[in-house]
């Protein structure tokens, strides 16, 4: 497999997760699309990691190389957890108030 | 003479003198003192130009000039220098502002703290433009100035006063911005990259560049003077404004743009200013004629008058690109005469207004007969307006056509025509203002002209008379600033 | 020469404020002198019936003209000149208007001072050219520099005619005359001091000040004489049927300037400035006299309503009879020398100019002895209540027409030619100032029987069409307003209303044009229009935000293709 | 380093505070103790008397612009405590938290400023951004605050999501995260590098609300509670420019010329649409929104031409953008009406908010003397400098002028409007610090020398 | 083709298939469930790339933790039924049209890249075990861990200020 096969997977699936942040009107679902996309972006560091791991073990057999990239999917993925705590927490407190979780509901403030 | 001797040198005096006075008339709240001391310091302020003029040698050097360090990392310094020029309009500017106060002595505005603490502070912005050394500082003080006057004029004057002065601050502001960008660019060509006009002389700017930046300079200068066709503002800002402002705006300002196009435009783009010439003439003279005619139709005697300072600046315009030293001198001396001249025909107007309630010059009439006094001082400023012989603008105005014939003889002629037109209408207003017979509204002429209005008149004809006769006066100071301005421009053309 | 004070002095151009007193400027200063101190004697009396601040400031314009125009003759330089010139303009136009209070009165002034700015205008754009050719305004300077000039030189002609322009404007030719038939609204002593005796010659003394710029200009030259003789026989004709007594005067007065331009045109220097002073003689002489007329007549113009006062009035009389034979030019009063010189210097130079100058004299004759038959001869034909006030008039007033008779009478002599045996002091006198021109000229003069012949036939002619002109006019004045071509005599063949109809009128229409059109919606309409269009945009653009998070992440994602395609594609 | 981890650590003080003193007023008392410390130990820092080391591997860089900066955040930060301290009270109960989430919002400053790797910077970014979420949605009760708290978030995180992409990608052509030994030269890799920058740039674009992707900001800044709009609008967006800066600066810098036009379009649009939108609007909150993008738009000059003036430029407009600002969001904060009518007459009712109001947003205006006059003056001058589209910096002149009018609307009301503008009550101490808000833009105004020297200490 | 190609192109459908559906469902539910499986197929992928320790770790947190946590939320709120209408017809047209394009864009700028013709190494390499990643992550990423409690700190008072009932 060469990584543009991997390239091209994740740009697919990013490009999914922004239709759906485009097509759909309730918030927990685009939130949802939005994770799509993160998740799109780890794999792809993943297979970037091990591509540079490739390269790099060529010269160097111990190398740790690309190392920094999958820690980098793990921060992501510390990060999203974090937004997902404080989203669906902002969510629920507009669901209370409201009881909708339409995103075209949300127009007073415009123009 | 020894720089460490001078206490304090004669501009960072003009400067910071209105300056501080104004910060403490606004806090004279009680009756009439802020009144009294805006007037005392204009006249402290006159005292000082005076004062200076006993210390014009070169020995002197010291007192007339300023160089503090204010901006090392980008060579901006607070430089100012006091020549001959700069004398001259600093004393306008001194001259003008007690004038102003003297003719609205007996109107009361409302907040005179505000109002006078307001004027004065332009006071300080006029004062830093004359003499300013380092494109920077004028370009600071080149705002300054209209800041104060955006107050005034939205806060005191007619109805129409907020949309108008807010007009004329946008249309000043679009204009300087032009400057500031201008400035910038000229700055990053100078050798040593400094603001200094020195600098500014030596910058490196290729004809193309020059060419380009020069637009920047002159709108910016075109609309404050204003130039046709740049002077949409200006009727309506002298319409609305109150008078003692109208008398800054026009008596005063209006030389911001005109000693702007002499300091700092066309020794500065020496190339670019050749090549323009015929356009700026152009426009100049065309805007003569323009104003003229549209002068002749107004009904409201202010306008009518903001018109006419469009004809004449319009001549300076022409006469200063001509670049020869007959058309530069007289500007100089017309900086000063049209100053005084238009300082004058606001007072009238105001006298009038205040009196009668109307500038409509189809409701007035037969003043001179209710007001024999204000006609006389009203005919001799008319006629210095249209420039007589013997009235202070007429060397001024002499010197300026010869210098545009010495440019080109069919645009003097052109120019030429709006000697005609200025006395049909200036002679039209004073024939139905003053002349026929009293109606209702101008019967109750008695008493209208005070007595500071009076010794403000007086002060007015005495100087149109003055250097009506004795130019030399005006000519000996500028001669200097004159010979330095063709030296360096000659041959350019 | 005296030298006061540098005016202007810049770079190599040196303006002093500087007086010259040579032969030319004495005549003037005689003239404005003289004349001046008799119609001030008779102004004292004339206007006592004026308020007293009134009284005074009468007198201080007419000082201040006095002085004007003494700067004017005495100045040594063009600028100088120039001030003199601006300065009685000006005090013209106060005069003229001094009953302000009369709208029409102050119309006309203003019309007096516009025309002299056309003039003006001229006279400036001499003066620059001046400058830039000869880089000096000193008479000396000029005059010798110009002097080495070839023959019809371009700059000669423009600066001669331009200077000539200002003449046109000062003296009222065609076709600038217009403003000073209207200015006898002002009081007649000013009438008689400015727009008769001294202001209006101004533009005389100026071109013979500069003559030998015109000597080396003949197409100059050539322009001077045929609208200086156009003008004198125009003037004459509108005369012919005005009824205003001071109206009369004044076209004649037109037209004895135009003759004067006439003398200037065809190189009679001498001539021109002879009539100058006999003019000034007796035409302040008409004028005074028409004042007395007018005093005693309680401020009545119309000849129509007059006749014979003769004997009411006897001063008055004879010496307006003296001014009306002077200025017919009957030998061997004073006007019948220069005009005959004026003539036979035209007779030598273009025949047919000569005739109509003749014609023209012969006009003169005419309309000044219907003038003069109207309004001293036949039956009084005023109201029973002026007859009854009818008076000579005060001793400060008849006084100076006593004195100025006798000088219209004799100034003549002053300047008798050759051909009548005399010796012509005055050309002997003038000469230093036109011995350059002089020189130049080698004119032609008719031999002595073609000068009988023709003064003959000038003075002959005259003296018929005034014998004619009493005896019609004293019997049956033309009462009744004529058809024809009197009617468009009488109304000045409508000049005025074509200028107002095809300068002044479409100017005001072009100005309110421009003011409605080019300035309120042209400039103030771009301006503004700038705003509104800000505020447009406005209004618009904020409607993309519509509140709609979907909507703002697809512009985000839009905007995030276009850069893409830009970067990706286009650079 | 110091102030980082003290900033992060004085928002769990606050937290604990919180926990133990339930008086609500004490809490700005120990926020601004926070602050002053948070100064302190940042001079102390500036000056090399007392700092901390860790071995950090890189991953931070500290340097005199960073430092710098940090002092104008904190002593912007304390001016805003000063001013809002009663809207924080009114926000809600917990106004304890409110404190701490703005300490971990500083500390997430001081990591966006001074970031090495693309890791850090994403961190930063994000410790800024979460707290804001939640101040934006404080008032819960309120829905257009929530909805403000919502727009934010969901564009928030989608951002997120592009910038990650963008940070992808150039690991992939990089293999660093590194900014500063990032290989941008592999001719081959080129379409990926570009990619990342363009991603990078739009969701840095987004942050700094840079058009097109500012369609948060007016609602946001519109809904959120006035104190927070304040802080978000200030130092928050300068902190995030000053992140595009550093990263564009250090990491992307060689290819410049790469992307310089792309940052010029999004200049002009920015420009464009901030001011021109701002003209129509009728509420000051919103308009003062708008500015808000418009003087983004400014700011993007320092990434165009990215010269010593630009870098000088944009710690000068942090500093005088941020003043006035938070000053005249502060006078907004004491109004009871937000629509420029509610503002007629304050120069009758209220002298001092309105003189100083008057000179923040003459300030706004760049009028000279005045701290913004010489922060457009810088960003101008970087960019004149940097040679080529000078119609960028012409354009940029003229959408001033146009700020010039909705500036002066308000001015105008203030002054010249009749009415009576009304107002809930103001401490002394809200007084003085306005004026000293005030003061210090004049000063800067007058003598910008001041803070450019700490550059080059 | 081996049998990791084979997993490769399994995995790769199942990831696209199921995140198509995750947009396309109409009900929020069934959204959520698609998205597990979609986490489950990347974890696969990382599985395939021998980044074991990243697959474990997006199973628990995103697969188990996270999508949990949207369930309950779902249901909490009543959600659970297909009523989420769609947007307007030419919004939705838009979004597709834009969201494809860039997909277009991408793939034709990158498509050409020859130097990203190498292949990965699957199933090889250590990097991705946990004992590498742990050493380094405490070792170098030490600084990152910290301040990310930072960001959990204040995730956690948002949660709470905003969840608890004013």
């Amino acid at each position: 497999m060469t990584i543009n096969h991997y390239i091209f997977l994740s740009v697919a699936l990013f490009c999914i997760g922004i239709i759906g942040v485009l097509t759909r009107r309730n918030m927990i679902v685009i939130f949802m699309c939005v994770e799509l996309m993160l998740n799109a972006v780890n794999l792809l560091l993943v297979a970037f990691s091990k591509m540079h791991f490739l390269s790099a073990s060529a010269f160097d057999a111990a190398s740790k190389a690309g190392t920094d990239a999958q820690l980098f999917v793990f921060f992501v993925m510390v990060v999203a957890a974090a937004e997902v705590s404080v989203g669906l927490a902002i969510i629920v407190m507009m669901y209370r108030n409201t009881h909708s979780v339409d995103v075209n509901f949300l127009n007073r403030l415009k123009h | 003479m020894n720089p460490n001797d001078v206490f304090i040198t004669f501009p960072e005096l003009l400067i910071w003198f209105p300056l501080l006075s104004g910060l403490v008339a606004f806090f004279l709240t009680k009756g009439d003192t802020a009144k009294r001391w805006a007037v005392i310091s204009s006249f402290i302020t006159v005292a000082i130009v005076a004062v200076s003029f006993f210390f014009t040698d070169k020995n002197y050097f010291h007192y007339n000039n300023v160089s503090y360090v204010w901006m090392p990392s980008i060579g901006s310094s607070f430089a100012l220098m006091y020549d001959g020029m700069g004398r001259m309009l600093c004393l306008l500017t001194a001259l003008a502002f007690p004038l102003a106060f003297l003719t609205t002595y007996n109107t009361n505005y409302a907040k005179p703290n505000h109002f006078y603490g307001l004027m004065l502070l332009s006071q300080t912005g006029l004062m830093g433009v004359f003499c300013a050394m380092d494109a920077l500082v004028f370009y600071f003080f080149w705002e300054l100035a209209i800041i104060p006057i955006y107050f005034l004029a939205s806060l005191w004057g007619g109805e129409r006063r907020i949309q108008v002065t807010f007009k004329f601050f946008v249309y000043t502001f679009v204009a300087s911005l032009l400057l500031m960008v201008g400035i910038i660019y000229v700055y990053l060509h100078t050798p040593d990259h400094s603001f200094a006009l020195s600098s500014f002389l030596k910058a490196a700017l290729s004809p193309g560049q020059e060419k380009f930046v020069f637009w920047l300079f002159f709108a910016a200068f075109a609309v404050k003077m204003p130039l046709f066709p740049f002077h949409t503002w200006q009727p309506d800002a002298y319409e609305q404004a109150a008078a003692p402002v109208t008398m800054i705006l026009s008596g005063v300002m209006v030389k911001m743009g005109v000693f702007a196009l002499i300091r700092w435009l066309i020794p500065v783009f020496p190339h670019a200013t050749g090549v323009f010439t015929p356009i700026v003439i152009g426009l100049a003279v065309t805007g003569m004629v323009y104003a003229s005619l549209i002068a002749w139709v107004q009904d409201d005697l202010k306008r009518l008058v903001a018109y006419s300072s469009i004809v004449h600046v319009g001549l300076m315009c022409a006469a200063i690109f001509a670049r020869n030293q007959s058309g530069v001198e007289g500007v100089m001396l017309q900086m000063f005469n049209h100053g005084i001249n238009i300082i004058g025909l606001w007072i009238v107007v105001e006298l009038i207004e205040s009196h009668f309630g109307t500038r409509k010059i189809s409701r007035l009439g037969g003043i001179a007969a209710s007001t024999p006094v204000l006609t006389i001082f009203l005919v001799i400023i008319a006629l210095a307006n249209i420039a007589l012989p013997l009235t202070n603008a007429f060397v001024g105005e002499f010197l300026m056509f010869n210098g545009v014939f010495q440019y080109g003889k069919w645009t003097a002629a052109i120019a030429l025509i709006t000697i005609i037109l200025s006395a049909v209408y200036t002679l039209n207003m004073v024939q139905k203002v003053f002349y026929g017979n009293t109606n209702a509204l101008t019967a109750s002429g008695e008493g209208m002209v005070k007595r500071s209005a009076a010794v403000a008149l007086t002060v007015v004809v005495i100087l149109i008379l003055l250097l009506g006769i004795y130019p030399k006066l005006l000519l000996d100071l500028t001669k200097d600033t004159v010979n330095e301005f063709i030296s360096r421009v000659a041959g350019m053309l | 020469m005296v030298q006061l004070f540098d005016f202007i002095s810049i770079g190599t151009l040196n303006i002093p404020f500087a007086f010259q007193v040579d032969q030319l400027s004495a005549i003037f200063m005689l003239i404005i002198t003289g004349v001046g101190f008799l119609i001030h004697v008779y102004s004292t009396s004339y206007m006592h019936e004026e308020a007293s601040d009134q009284y005074a400031r009468y007198f201080s314009f007419l000082n201040l003209f006095v002085f004007s125009m003494l700067l004017l003759v005495l100045g040594a330089n063009y600028l100088i000149m120039f001030i003199g010139w601006e300065g009685v303009g000006l005090c013209s136009y106060l005069l003229i208007g001094y009953w302000y209070k009369n709208k029409d009165f102050s119309t006309a002034g203003r019309k007096a001072f516009v025309m002299n700015r056309i003039g003006d205008f001229g006279f400036l754009l001499a003066v620059f050219w001046m400058i830039q050719h000869f880089g000096s305004l000193n008479f000396g300077d000029v005059l010798g520099k110009a002097a080495g000039m070839p023959l019809n030189d371009k700059v000669l002609v423009g600066i001669t005619l331009l200077l000539f322009l200002g003449a046109v404007g000062k003296s009222a030719q065609i076709p600038l005359y217009t403003w000073l038939p209207d200015a006898m609204a002002g009081p007649t002593p000013v009438s008689a001091l400015i727009h008769a005796a001294t202001m209006v010659t101004a533009g005389i003394y100026m071109i013979a000040r500069s003559n030998i710029l015109y000597t080396l200009a003949p197409v100059t030259q050539g322009v001077v004489a045929a609208i200086g003789l156009a003008t004198a026989i125009f003037a004459a004709s509108i005369a012919l049927k005005q009824n205003d007594i001071k109206k009369v005067l004044a076209y004649s007065t037109v037209s004895q300037l135009g003759y004067m331009f006439l003398g200037l045109g065809v190189g009679a220097y001498t001539g021109a400035v002879f009539h100058v002073m006999t003019h000034a003689f007796f035409k302040a002489l008409l004028f005074l006299g028409a004042g007395s007329v007018i005093h005693a007549m309680h401020h009545e113009q119309d000849i129509r309503k007059m006749g014979g006062l003769k004997k009411q009035l006897p001063v008055t009389h004879w010496t307006f009879l003296v001014a009306c034979l002077a200025i017919a030019g009957i030998p061997p009063l004073s006007g019948f020398f220069s005009k005959d010189e004026i003539l036979s210097a035209t007779f030598s130079v273009n025949k047919i100019y000569w005739v109509i100058g003749v014609l023209g004299a012969v006009l003169t004759a005419f309309y000044m002895f219907r003038l003069y038959a109207t309004t001293f001869l036949g039956k009084f034909r005023g109201t029973e209540e002026q007859e009854r006030h009818l008076h000579e008039s005060p001793r400060a007033m008849t006084v100076p027409l006593v004195v100025l008779a006798i000088l219209s009478a004799v100034a003549g002599f002053i300047g008798i030619p050759a051909v009548l045996g005399g010796t012509h002091q005055l050309e002997n006198f003038l000469s230093p100032v036109f011995a350059g021109s002089v020189a130049l000229q080698h004119a032609a003069h008719p031999d002595h029987t073609t000068e009988y012949l023709l003064m003959g036939i000038s003075a002959g002619l005259s003296v018929l069409v005034l014998l004619y002109a009493i005896t019609r006019f004293s019997k049956k004045p033309d009462m009744d307003s004529p058809g024809g071509l009197g009617k468009l005599l009488e109304n000045k063949w409508y000049v005025d209303e074509l200028y107002d109809m095809i300068v002044v009128k479409p100017l005001h229409r072009v100005s309110v044009l421009l003011n409605n059109v080019a300035e309120k919606m042209g400039i103030d309409g771009v301006v503004n229009g700038v705003g509104k269009f800000v505020s447009y945009g406005s209004r618009q653009l904020r409607l993309l935000q519509n509140g709609q998070v979907g909507v703002y992440i697809l512009i985000m994602v839009a905007a995030l293709l276009i850069l893409f395609i830009i970067q990706l594609f286009v650079l | 380093m110091s102030s980082i981890i003290l900033s992060a650590l004085w928002g769990v003080v606050m937290m604990f505070s919180g926990i133990f003193l339930k008086k609500k007023s004490l809490a700005k008392y120990i926020a601004l103790l926070g602050i002053a410390a948070l100064l302190t130990v940042n001079f102390l820092e500036y000056y090399n008397i007392w700092y901390i080391y860790a071995d950090i591997r890189q991953m931070l860089k500290f340097t005199s612009f960073g430092q710098v900066f940090n002092a104008i955040v904190f002593a912007c930060t304390l001016l805003f405590f000063l001013l809002n301290a009663s809207e924080f009270e009114a926000m809600g109960p917990d106004v304890y938290e409110y404190y701490a989430l703005i300490f971990f919002v500083l500390c997430g400053v001081g990591i966006a400023v001074s970031f090495n790797t693309l890791l850090m910077l994403f961190i930063g970014i994000e410790i800024i951004t979460i707290p804001l979420y939640i101040l934006a949605g404080s008032e819960k009760r309120n829905l257009r605050s929530n909805e403000a708290s919502i727009k934010y978030f969901l564009m928030g995180v989608f951002s997120t999501g592009i910038m990650l992409m963008g940070i992808a990608f150039l690991y992939g052509a990089t293999g660093t995260f590194y900014i500063d030994s990032m290989n941008l030269g592999v001719e081959s890799l080129r379409p990926m590098i570009l990619i990342g920058i363009v991603l990078l740039m739009v969701a840095m674009s987004f942050k700094v609300s840079a058009a097109p992707f500012h369609f948060w900001v007016p609602d946001v800044y519109d809904g959120a509670p006035t104190a927070v709009t304040s802080f978000m609008a200030t130092i928050v967006k300068v902190a995030s420019f000053v992140a595009f800066l550093h990263l564009f600066d250090t990491a992307f810098g060689k290819m410049h010329a790469d992307w310089q036009l792309l940052i010029a379009l999004i200049t002009a649009a920015t420009l464009f649409i901030g001011n021109i939108t701002a003209v129509f609007q009728q509420s000051v909150k919103r308009m003062l929104a708008y500015s808000s993008v418009a003087h983004a738009g400014f700011m993007m000059f320092a990434l165009w031409s990215l010269n010593t003036f630009a870098r000088e430029g944009l710690i000068l407009y942090a500093a005088a953008y941020s003043l006035a600002t938070i000053g005249s969001f502060a006078v907004l904060a004491k109004m009871k009406d937000y629509s420029l009518e509610g503002f007629n007459g304050l120069g009758k009712t209220q002298p001092l908010l309105a003189l100083t109001n008057t000179i923040f947003l003459l300030s706004l205006t760049g009028i000279p003397l005045t701290a913004g006059f010489f922060a457009k003056y810088f960003m101008l001058m970087g960019a004149v400098k940097s040679g080529t589209h000078l119609w960028l910096v012409i354009f940029a002149v003229l959408m001033a002028a146009v700020s010039a009018y909705y500036y002066f609307r308000v001015i105008q009301a203030m002054y010249f409007k009749e009415g009576n503008a009304q107002v809930t009550p103001v401490s002394p101490v809200f007084r003085i610090t306005l004026c000293v808000t005030a003061a210090l833009i004049i000063l800067l105004g007058m003598f910008p020398g001041l803070l450019l020297k700490g550059l080059y200490y | 083709m081996g049998i990791t190609q084979l997993l490769f192109w399994l995995l790769t459908t199942l990831t696209l298939g199921s995140a198509l559906m995750v947009i396309f469902s109409k009900n929020p539910v069934y959204s959520i469930l698609w998205l597990i499986i979609t986490f489950f197929a990347i974890s696969g992928h990382y599985v395939l790339l021998n980044a074991q320790f990243l697959a474990i770790v997006n199973i628990i947190v995103y697969a188990g933790a996270i999508m949990v946590l949207f369930l309950f939320v779902v249901m909490l709120m009543n959600l659970n039924m297909p009523s989420s209408p769609l947007k307007n017809k030419w919004l939705m047209f838009a979004g597709v049209i834009s969201g494809g394009s860039l997909l277009l864009v991408l793939v034709a700028a990158l498509k050409d890249t020859e130097a990203m013709r190498n292949g990965i190494l699957m199933q090889t390499g250590d990097i991705g075990l946990i004992h590498n990643l742990g050493k380094v992550l405490f070792k170098d990423y030490i600084l990152p861990f910290e301040i990310s409690s930072v960001l959990f700190l204040s995730a956690m008072i948002g949660a709470v200020v905003i969840g608890k009932k004013a």
